[in-house]
């Protein structure tokens, strides 16, 4: 194994425990933003890991923007998403009264 | 006319109602309805010209885009095809000259305005109806299946009320269960025979588990879109739900399209692979639908019922056709095999004319009388002498009585039985046909009753009227001019003489 | 033999059948409806695992990608817009054991008939040995775009035809005014709008990439069609521009230049959708830019009608 | 991508035909229905991409990949008029199923 495969296999590894604890996260939280919380963090920072490790595996410098082009746009996509949820779990639970949870 | 010219034509006659569907669409409201019928009449010419060339020149194929089978795909043309393909063009113009007065009077528009769409997904599914007659590959069958089934329903909803919303989308339902079962068959047959053309896999047929299942699958997935019983649940609500000149269409033709694919494979690509038990389950299914589309029928209130449960019982004689033809290797030269074959075939026909001019017919009486209860249609010969000669001729054929077409098919049917020793499907026709005479002959009473309470009629047009009994005077008329078609459905469908012509083998 | 490999496909395809039957069993809609998307997504895996990546983008897309967002915007009506459903009857002890009975039943005598069948070639060295003369290198673009074209364009049609369906249960030909909904949030209008150029670029990209590899017509439009949803849930409406004339001809476009090219085919003599092989490469690529338009906008308008028709519905003609 | 990968996933069609057949008649709910078929045609699907992944030595075969290409375009297309269906009925009657009582 060479240099660069081992540091493939323990980011791609970190990645997978990254994703595995958003999903523990998510079933495990008791409300809905920790819950979120949980998923949209451990996504972003496990997606992220697991495209630096492939990126070192791939030949041509192409290649690899593409894996980061991938991760950008999913990280847009994801933040977009989160704060459309939070907007209507926002709306949904509380009303008016939408200071109260919003910090 | 020579052979070469065959081969533009046989595109034609899915690319020209195709092109007339696009038009239609594509046109302000006002003009849908010329163009629609300007296209009805160019398909109609070209199919007349396949007849006539076809008859000339035997059958024909054609490849498409160049590349021939096993890659390509073939369409091909034969006296069955021409047959069918003529049926649905002579059914078709009359429909469409009723629809256009039908929609210009305002009738079951309502306040919507997607009545409209009626001619570009008519002219849409009469290629995908052409196609079914002439392709020869199992997938592009498939495609064009659905093409037929997707425009089947929204015609069948077009009027937007909701007794046809609920029917249409079991109809839909239906037809993806029918159209998926019949892909995943071909799945199979793919996965088996390594080929789609039809001729292909019938050189790989044998006995073998899986073709037996494939052959399951596609059987059944056709019987549910052929609406055999009991797979029929389906059809009554739709076919009775929808506008009369979309009824007249579902029942006259779009079932005949799916029968005529069981037929296809039946005698040329499961020949020698189906046994003659399954061919008896297959008559028996028919005698049961006979029976119980027809004992339904009469039970019926409502006039659209009683018409489209005929159909269910109608359909039935049809698959009293596969027991007869499905014969061992002793008796492959008899006799009854024409007969059986013909009469079969004879019976699409005339109840694809008969049934037409039939839900024609019930919608001027609905239209006059202002309702679709069987008891509200009195007295109506006086007033409406037209259209109920036009229901009595059709209704002759659709029992079977002398001399309409009706009658030949039943007659040819009934010697087949006798001939073949299968003696047992022949009570089931008579009973068949005093049933059709039951509900014929009710509503007919009803009209031709004086009656006291008779109400004022609505005016309904003249070529309403017209359309229908042209329907009818078909339904009798085939009877007398039986040779003609007859000598058309023998080209290249030698009887028990499948093996397609030289030329057309890839 | 790997046995990792194996594993992984055993445990997805255990994966597959466990979303598809709990899609189908979970309780009320929206449960189902996330599971669906699931084994869709699931499926997706299934795809690319057997080597059709060119499947695995459409399904993902269209199968799943489109499906979705119908489905997940049914949920809202179903659920919300009638206060209550009835209760449901519980089913019967002996309909589900006839269920489960039919289900056991048709498998196995499925599963039957595919251990029992035979190798057969298949077409593979068949289009191998034609893809030269096809105008394209990539083998599945040559059977859709020249092979067997004819089901394509049929295809394409049956998009023209679900469409005309759509009109027809919906009770209007035809697309609402511009919306007047208030708009759901301007960080989601503000990402789509922002990232249009790269979507415009990556469906062009897709399109481009068919002649060689996987892509082609199908993935290029419903990247279209998708950047057109997002623009709607971004809170823009039916652009006003899009005439009546204007939207029944991107509709139908796609199916009719194919039309046009085929019949004109029987016009040099040659048949039906024949290419002249000098020509077949760059009349590929026209047909294909002209299908890519019209199904990426009739994909849009499916769901543009559905939301349209949700908000505004059709005048009621329940008389019967 | 092994041999016995694809009989895996070919043999998977089975079950999965069976569940959405049975599912199309059983489900009450239109939506539900609407699932159970494209369940049923993502069976046929499969199978049909599985029987391309048997290679006889010129890769996979493409004639499957173009069929289910356009079986899904189809499959969606009436799905989404399916669903319109199923939107107007409960938008009209308050049915969400066959047999209902409004």
């Amino acid at each position: 194994m060479t240099i660069s495969e081992g540091v493939t296999l323990i980011l791609c590894l970190a990645g997978a425990v990254f994703f595995l604890a958003g999903t523990v996260g998510l079933l495990r939280f008791p409300d809905f933003f920790s819950r979120l919380h949980a998923l949209t963090k451990a996504d972003t920072l496990g997606l992220g890991l697991i495209v630096l490790g492939l990126m070192l595996q791939v030949g041509s410098i192409a290649a690899a923007l593409k894996l980061l082009l991938i991760w950008v746009l999913a990280l847009l996509a994801s933040t977009t998403v989160c704060h459309l949820l939070g907007n209507y779990e926002l709306s949904r639970s509380s009303g008016g009264e939408k200071r109260k949870a919003g910090s | 006319m020579t052979a070469a010219a065959l081969s533009p034509l046989m595109a034609a006659a899915v690319a020209v109602p195709t092109a007339g569907a696009l038009a239609a669409f594509l046109l302000p409201n006002r003009w849908r309805a010329a163009v629609g019928l300007g296209f009805s009449v160019l398909t109609l010419l070209a199919t007349f010209a396949l007849a006539a060339g076809v008859t000339l020149h035997g059958p024909q194929d054609l490849f498409l885009g160049g590349w021939a089978p096993p890659l390509g795909i073939r369409l091909h043309l034969d006296g069955l095809a021409a047959v069918f393909l003529a049926m649905t063009a002579l059914v078709a113009i009359p429909v469409g000259i009723y629809a256009r007065t039908f929609f210009a009077a305002g009738e079951g528009s309502g306040s919507t305005d997607q009545t409209h769409l009626f001619w570009p997904l008519w002219l849409i599914l009469w290629a995908g109806m052409n196609g079914v007659y002439l392709s020869a590959d199992l997938f592009n069958l498939y495609v064009m299946i659905e093409v037929t089934g997707i425009s089947a329903v929204a015609l069948a909803v077009l009027s937007g009320k909701v007794p046809a919303l609920t029917a249409g989308l079991r109809y839909l339902l239906a037809a993806l269960v029918g159209s998926l079962s019949y892909l995943m068959g071909v799945a199979l047959m793919y996965g088996t025979a390594g080929a789609l053309d039809l001729a292909l896999v019938a050189e790989a047929m044998d006995r073998q588990w899986t073709l037996r299942v494939a052959m399951g699958l596609l059987l059944v997935g056709l019987m549910v879109k052929t609406a055999l019983f009991p797979l029929h649940f389906w059809l009554p609500a739709a076919h009775s739900a929808a506008l009369p000149p979309v009824s007249a269409i579902l029942s006259a033709l779009v079932v005949k399209a799916t029968f005529y694919l069981i037929l296809r494979f039946w005698v040329e690509v499961f020949e020698g692979s189906v046994t003659i038990a399954a061919s008896q389950a297959m008559g028996g299914l028919g005698a049961a639908a006979i029976l119980w589309g027809s004992y339904q029928a009469l039970r019926q209130e409502r006039l659209k019922l009683i018409v489209a449960h005929s159909t269910v019982g109608q359909l039935g004689f049809l698959f009293l056709l596969l027991p007869l033809i499905t014969v061992d290797a002793t008796a492959a030269e008899a006799p009854w095999l024409a007969w059986a074959w013909h009469g079969g075939i004879y019976q699409a026909l005339a109840h694809a004319f008969a049934k037409a001019s039939l839900f024609l017919a019930v919608g001027i009486f609905v239209i006059a009388v202002g309702s679709d209860d069987r008891r509200a249609s009195v007295d109506l010969v006086g007033r409406l002498p037209m259209t109920t000669f036009a229901f009595g001729l059709a209704g002759m054929s659709l029992i079977g009585l002398p001399p309409s077409g009706g009658f030949v098919a039943k007659w040819m049917l009934l010697k087949a039985t006798f001939a073949s020793g299968q003696w047992w499907w022949a009570p089931v026709i008579v009973a068949g046909s005093f049933l059709t005479a039951g509900y014929v002959f009710g509503i007919l009473r009803q009209a031709f009753a004086p009656s006291e309470r008779r109400q004022p009629l609505r005016q309904v047009p003249k070529t309403l009227e017209i359309c229908a009994l042209a329907l009818a005077v078909l339904a009798i008329l085939i009877g007398f001019r039986s040779e003609e078609v007859l000598t058309l459905l023998d080209i290249g469908v030698p009887f028990a003489e499948p093996a397609p012509p030289e030329g057309s083998e890839p | 033999m790997n046995p990792v490999a194996v594993g992984f496909d055993g445990l997805l395809a255990l994966l597959i059948l466990f979303l598809a039957v709990r899609a189908l069993t979970a309780p009320g809609l929206q449960q189902p409806v996330i599971l669906f998307i699931a084994f869709g997504l699931a499926m997706a895996l299934a795809w690319a695992r057997m080597r059709a990546p060119d499947v695995a983008l459409a399904e993902a897309a269209i199968g799943t990608g489109l499906l979705g967002v119908l489905l997940i915007d049914s949920l809202g009506l179903f659920t919300r817009s009638k206060s209550e459903t009835p209760p449901q009857p519980r089913r019967s002890r002996a309909a589900s054991i006839l269920a489960v009975g039919t289900t056991l039943l048709l498998a196995g005598g499925l599963g039957f008939a595919i251990l029992a069948m035979p190798e057969a070639e298949g077409l593979a060295a068949a289009a191998a040995e034609k893809l030269g003369a096809s105008g394209v290198d990539h083998p599945v673009t040559a059977v859709l775009l020249n092979f067997r074209s004819f089901d394509t364009w049929l295809e394409i049609g049956v998009l023209l035809i679900a469409m005309w369906g759509l009109f027809c249960a919906g009770g209007r030909e035809g697309f609402a005014p511009r919306a007047t909904e208030a708009r759901p949030g301007t960080v989601l209008g503000g990402t789509v709008q922002s990232l249009l150029p790269l979507v415009l670029l990556v469906g062009i990209y897709l399109l481009w990439l068919g002649k060689v590899d996987s892509g082609g017509a199908f993935q290029a439009g419903v990247v279209l069609g998708a950047a057109g949803i997002l623009l709607r849930l971004g809170g823009l409406g039916f652009p006003d521009w899009l005439r009546p004339w204007l939207v029944r001809t991107l509709l139908l476009f796609g199916f009719a230049f194919m039309l046009l090219v085929g019949l004109s085919a029987l016009f040099a003599g040659a048949a039906f959708l024949e290419y002249p092989p000098t020509l077949a490469g760059p009349l590929i690529l026209a047909v294909e830019l002209a299908a890519t338009l019209s199904i990426g906008f009739t994909l849009y308008c499916f769901f543009t009608y559905l939301f349209d028709l949700r908000i505004h519905p059709a005048t009621a003609s329940s008389e019967s | 991508m092994t041999a016995e990968a694809h009989e895996i996933y070919a043999l998977l069609a089975a079950p999965l035909f069976a569940v959405g057949l049975v599912g199309v008649f059983a489900c009450r709910h239109f939506l539900k229905k609407i699932i159970a078929a494209k369940i049923l045609g993502a069976s046929a699907f499969l199978l049909l991409i599985a029987l391309a992944a048997r290679d006889h030595g010129e890769g996979p075969d493409p004639v499957p990949h173009a069929m289910v290409i356009t079986g899904i375009v189809v499959a969606v297309s009436a799905a989404a008029f399916a669903l319109t269906l199923a939107r107007r009925i409960w938008q009209e009657t308050g049915q969400s199923g066959f047999g209902e009582k409004p």
